[in-house]
């Protein structure tokens, strides 16, 4: 019962909470740092996401042996080939992020969003 | 204040469950019989072996059937390698210390217990397994598990472990320039992208592996056109993380360099 | 002959990757393969677009997998025009981008900043061609990086409003990625044609509207629409000057293009909440259009006024989305075009003050057309066709929406539109008067040992700019038979 | 099979929740790593090896970078 129950959007609960999580952390988090991992997280939420879409049941990897033939026993494996691409993505991205908060962080002396706005405030805006 | 902060965190995720709960719209986790696993995938899953000639159909998928996409996946990998020593070109003016509250480490755990494993035994020990293993993964990609991104980030971090072991005066294996570097992770994408020009020059469209002016029958070309794609790959996947690693290297100064 | 649309694409991106290894070759060998390969990416992406407009859209099959299966690039008059529009304009920038490269010291940081200039060409080039879910995802992401380094460029404050447009720019590719998990849940294809026929099938309504959800918030902020443009001001000001017209441009288009072939070409006019989806794009473009021009009066600084007058110009082109019939379409890629050319020669004009004068304050403008003539007749004729005078492609794109939404009947949005360009009328003719009235003030020259060599790059793509302006408002009744040609059938007849 | 999933979810959400209201950004930047290794545990329990794979690597070198910029930053944060 608890399996037909996660199976139809037990599952998929859990996968939006931890997606919405993501982006609250984005929001409220105040240490850029912080924001920085949040949205990796949001990330990976929607890669699990899409690699949900592509379970069977009683699939094996989908790497073919000669001794199973028919396509039901295999997982689906379009979207792990989408996802190696999605992981590689948020690697660049995270990459790019850091670099950016060193150069705030020789700027600014600090990665707190409400001393830069301070900081920032008398000069720019 | 954090009571705030918790409130933003609830309404944020109520926005976001309440769709996906209110309309059962997505197909069951695991039926055979949904959308993703009826429509395009069986063709994948029976032609693997008799088109690309690689039984692992996660490689083929990535690096036949949709070649293409893998090809600027590899340029985004490089494009942050350049994007990271751009941003980190600027000579850093000599700031003075008021900002860099450094706080001694307050908690004393005793003498260093790393004093009986030699740090520079292991790592001649083992580094060159996980390049076996890197070169493993990368020529036997498409049979089983594995292909170029996992081998160049294993070769990645090796590096990784010989910068971070090995202090930085007497370092000699990956020693050559950030602009060297950078140069050859510029390589890696356009091996792959010669890859697929092999199959216009062949007569083919872009990216078509049957078309590669080579006389071997076809399946053969495909596992040929799948190697040469890799090895863009591996190339440009390593040569990436050690520019990124090398340009934040210059720029960090580790205090216990000097030991 | 038939491999052009992919040779389009892939020509650039060879050159990007070789650029630094020939860089080492010799100091000017990558920057001249790089404008060699773009340029001859401009001539193919003409020919292409020849030959859609004589044989129709073209397919081209990656990897020779039929459709379903592999990648393909679908080319229309449409994305065929958007295509060379993007590679006239990254030709133009990277003539114009040389006159920038004293600030990078070293030969490597040259040419990494020539090799992401060419691989954000490259992204907005994959954008308009792709014909797959995911593989325009994967040209989001080249584009994003691209843009993010290249705003980061643009000194102290730009770093900051990179790091910001990175934060709001993942979030976005994030959700355009879970619009598309949605569809492939429903579907089970990645292939935009074969989707668009599994959804007109079946009773998919409630799953296409939770990714159109989605969907629009995600192209929203990438092309800097109305509610999602706080990234967008700061970004396009601060971004590196020799990359800012491409920025600032093309690059919020081509995510409006996009928006375009989901709502019409995937979606179709027979989904259920068809007409609710374009009266909320309607109501976020009213209110952009509004909201772009009254802060763009309040700005002293050239590239902030220019920066929200393009929240209102976008507002226009998703106007013409939000309207729906085919003329209001055809009104929404001209006004693409034509203010491409537009943005991009006013930010020709600002760097070439700049590096002339040094200055961006349009108040110490004064009467700088005696000593820069050619880039002031720019500045008055892209000025111009903002506000909409009639030889000018400015104005036929707003009397094409004008006419459009008169047909249809909606009142609101011919009225937001004459107030808006009375709105852009004020800080434009304020821009005009303040270059040609204003007394002098007698602005010394910076001097630079590189200054007097590159001039006629600097010269070309302001008087590229001038000519396409003009041209195209002259022969746009041929351009809108072009795009006609496949935008017939399409919305609300 | 679909059980061990919830239950790795639900590890996954207790960590973000941990990440968000954490003060010390070094604990946060670890615990990013024990993120990456459940959800390349979690790839493994859906049978996607290859995506597990991927993950595991990228995320050892992802915290690698973080902590490398942590070095000249401080560690306390609101």
């Amino acid at each position: 019962m608890i399996n037909a129950f996660l199976a139809q959007d037990g599952i998929y609960l859990l996968t939006v909470i931890l997606l919405g999580l993501g982006l609250a952390g984005i929001i409220v988090c105040n240490n850029y740092m912080k924001k920085l991992i949040c949205m990796n997280i949001m990330q990976v939420a929607v890669i699990f996401f899409f690699l949900c879409l592509g379970q069977k049941n009683g699939g094996t990897i989908p790497v073919a042996m000669d001794t199973i033939i028919h396509a039901a026993d295999y997982i689906n494996p379009l979207p792990h080939g989408l996802m190696l691409t999605a992981i590689v993505v948020s690697l660049g991205t995270t990459g790019v992020g850091l670099a950016l908060l060193t150069r705030i962080w020789e700027r600014f002396g600090t990665l707190e969003e409400d001393e830069i706005i301070q900081v920032k405030g008398e000069d720019e805006v | 204040m954090q009571l705030r902060r918790v409130i933003t965190v609830l309404i944020m995720v109520t926005i976001l469950v309440v769709p996906f709960v209110a309309f059962r719209v997505l197909p069951e986790i695991g039926d055979p019989n949904s959308a993703p696993n009826s429509h395009v995938t069986d063709y994948y899953i029976e032609h693997t072996i008799s088109e690309c000639n690689s039984p692992n159909m996660v490689t083929s998928i990535i690096v036949d059937y949709r070649a293409f996409d893998t090809m600027f996946e590899t340029t985004v990998m490089f494009l942050s390698g350049v994007a990271v020593i751009l941003i980190l070109s600027n000579k850093p003016k000599k700031r003075d210390d008021m900002f860099r509250k450094f706080n001694p480490c307050t908690t004393n755990t005793g003498p260093s217990i790393f004093k009986t494993v030699n740090k520079d035994v292991m790592i001649s020990i083992i580094e060159p397994l996980i390049l076996i293993y890197a070169i493993y993964v990368l020529f036997h990609g498409e049979v089983s598990l594995g292909g170029g991104f996992q081998a160049g980030a294993l070769i990645g971090m090796t590096y990784l472990l010989d910068v971070m072991v090995v202090k930085r005066k007497d370092r000699d294996i990956f020693n050559y320039s950030l602009e060297r570097s950078v140069s050859v992770a510029g390589t890696g994408p356009f091996i792959y992208a010669v890859g697929g020009i092999l199959g216009l020059i062949g007569g083919g469209l872009f990216m078509e592996f049957e078309a590669i002016p080579l006389p071997i029958e076809a399946p053969e070309l495909h596992s040929i056109g799948i190697l040469i794609v890799e090895v863009g790959v591996t190339v440009g996947v390593m040569c990436t993380i050690i520019t990124i690693l090398k340009a934040i290297m210059d720029r960090v100064s580790f205090d216990d360099d000097n030991d | 002959m038939n491999n052009f649309p992919a040779l389009i694409v892939v020509c650039p991106l060879c050159a990007a990757l070789l650029n630094l290894v020939l860089n080492r070759i010799n100091e000017k060998l990558g920057k001249a393969v790089i404008v060699l390969s773009v340029a001859a990416s401009l001539i193919m992406s003409v020919f292409v677009l020849a030959q859609v407009i004589t044989t129709g859209t073209i397919h081209y099959h990656m990897g020779n997998y039929d459709m379903p299966l592999g990648i393909e690039f679908v080319i229309d008059t449409v994305n065929g025009l958007i295509v060379v529009l993007v590679s006239l304009i990254g030709f133009l920038t990277l003539l114009f981008s040389d006159n920038f490269g004293y600030k990078f010291k070293t030969r490597l940081t040259k040419g990494a900043a020539n090799t992401v200039l060419t691989l954000l060409i490259v992204g907005l080039l994959g954008m308009t061609l792709t014909g797959d879910v995911f593989n325009l995802y994967v040209f989001l992401e080249i584009t994003s990086l691209s843009a993010y380094c290249l705003i980061a460029l643009g000194g102290e404050r730009g770093i900051f409003s990179a790091f910001r447009y990175l934060l709001v720019g993942t979030v976005a590719a994030t959700f355009y990625l879970l619009g598309v998990a949605i569809l492939y849940g429903v579907t089970g294809t990645l292939n935009m044609a074969d989707m668009a026929d599994i959804l007109n099938e079946g009773g998919k309504d409630q799953a296409m509207l939770l990714a159109i959800c989605f969907l629009v918030p995600a192209f929203g902020i990438k092309m800097a629409l109305f509610p999602f443009h706080g990234w967008q001001p700061s970004a396009y000001s601060y971004s590196e000057a020799g990359a800012a017209p491409l920025i600032t441009g093309v690059m919020g288009k081509i995510p409006a293009y996009a928006m375009f072939r989901y709502l019409y070409c995937i979606y179709g006019t027979d989904f259920k909440y068809f007409n609710s989806i374009l009266v909320i794009v309607g109501v976020f473009s009213v209110f952009g259009m509004l909201y772009g021009s009254i802060r763009a009066i309040a700005q002293t600084d050239i590239r902030k006024i220019l920066a929200y007058s393009s929240v209102a110009q976008i507002g226009y082109i998703s106007l013409g989305f939000a309207i729906g019939t085919p003329i209001a379409l055809c009104g929404a890629f001209l006004h693409m075009l034509g203010h491409a050319f537009m943005k991009g020669g006013l930010f020709f004009c600002t760097g070439a003050i700049r590096h002339k004068f040094g200055t961006v304050n349009i108040e110490d403008f004064g009467r700088i057309y005696k000593k820069m003539p050619l880039t002031c007749g720019t500045l008055t004729i892209a000025a111009l066709s903002m506000v909409g005078i009639p030889p000018t492609v400015g104005f036929f794109s707003k009397w094409y929406l004008g006419s459009a939404a008169a047909m249809q009947g909606e009142w609101i949005y011919l009225a937001v539109l004459v107030i808006s360009s009375l709105l852009n009328a004020i800080y434009f003719f304020r821009l005009i008067e303040k270059v040609f009235i204003n007394e002098d003030k007698s602005l010394k020259e910076r001097v630079y040992d590189e200054f007097k060599t590159c001039g006629w790059k600097l010269v070309l793509p302001v008087v590229v700019c001038f000519i396409a302006i003009l041209g195209l408002g002259l022969a746009n009744v041929k351009i809108i038979d072009i795009l006609m040609l496949s935008l017939k059938g399409v919305g609300l007849c | 099979m679909l059980l061990l999933q919830a239950l790795l979810l639900m590890g996954l959400i207790a960590i973000t929740i941990s990440i968000i209201f954490g003060k010390n950004i070094l604990i946060t930047v670890i615990v990013y790593n024990a993120f990456s290794f459940i959800t390349m545990f979690l790839y493994i329990v859906m049978g996607a090896p290859d995506v597990a794979f991927t993950e595991a690597v990228i995320g050892v070198i992802s915290t690698v970078y973080f902590l490398m910029i942590l070095k000249n930053v401080y560690r306390k944060s609101k």
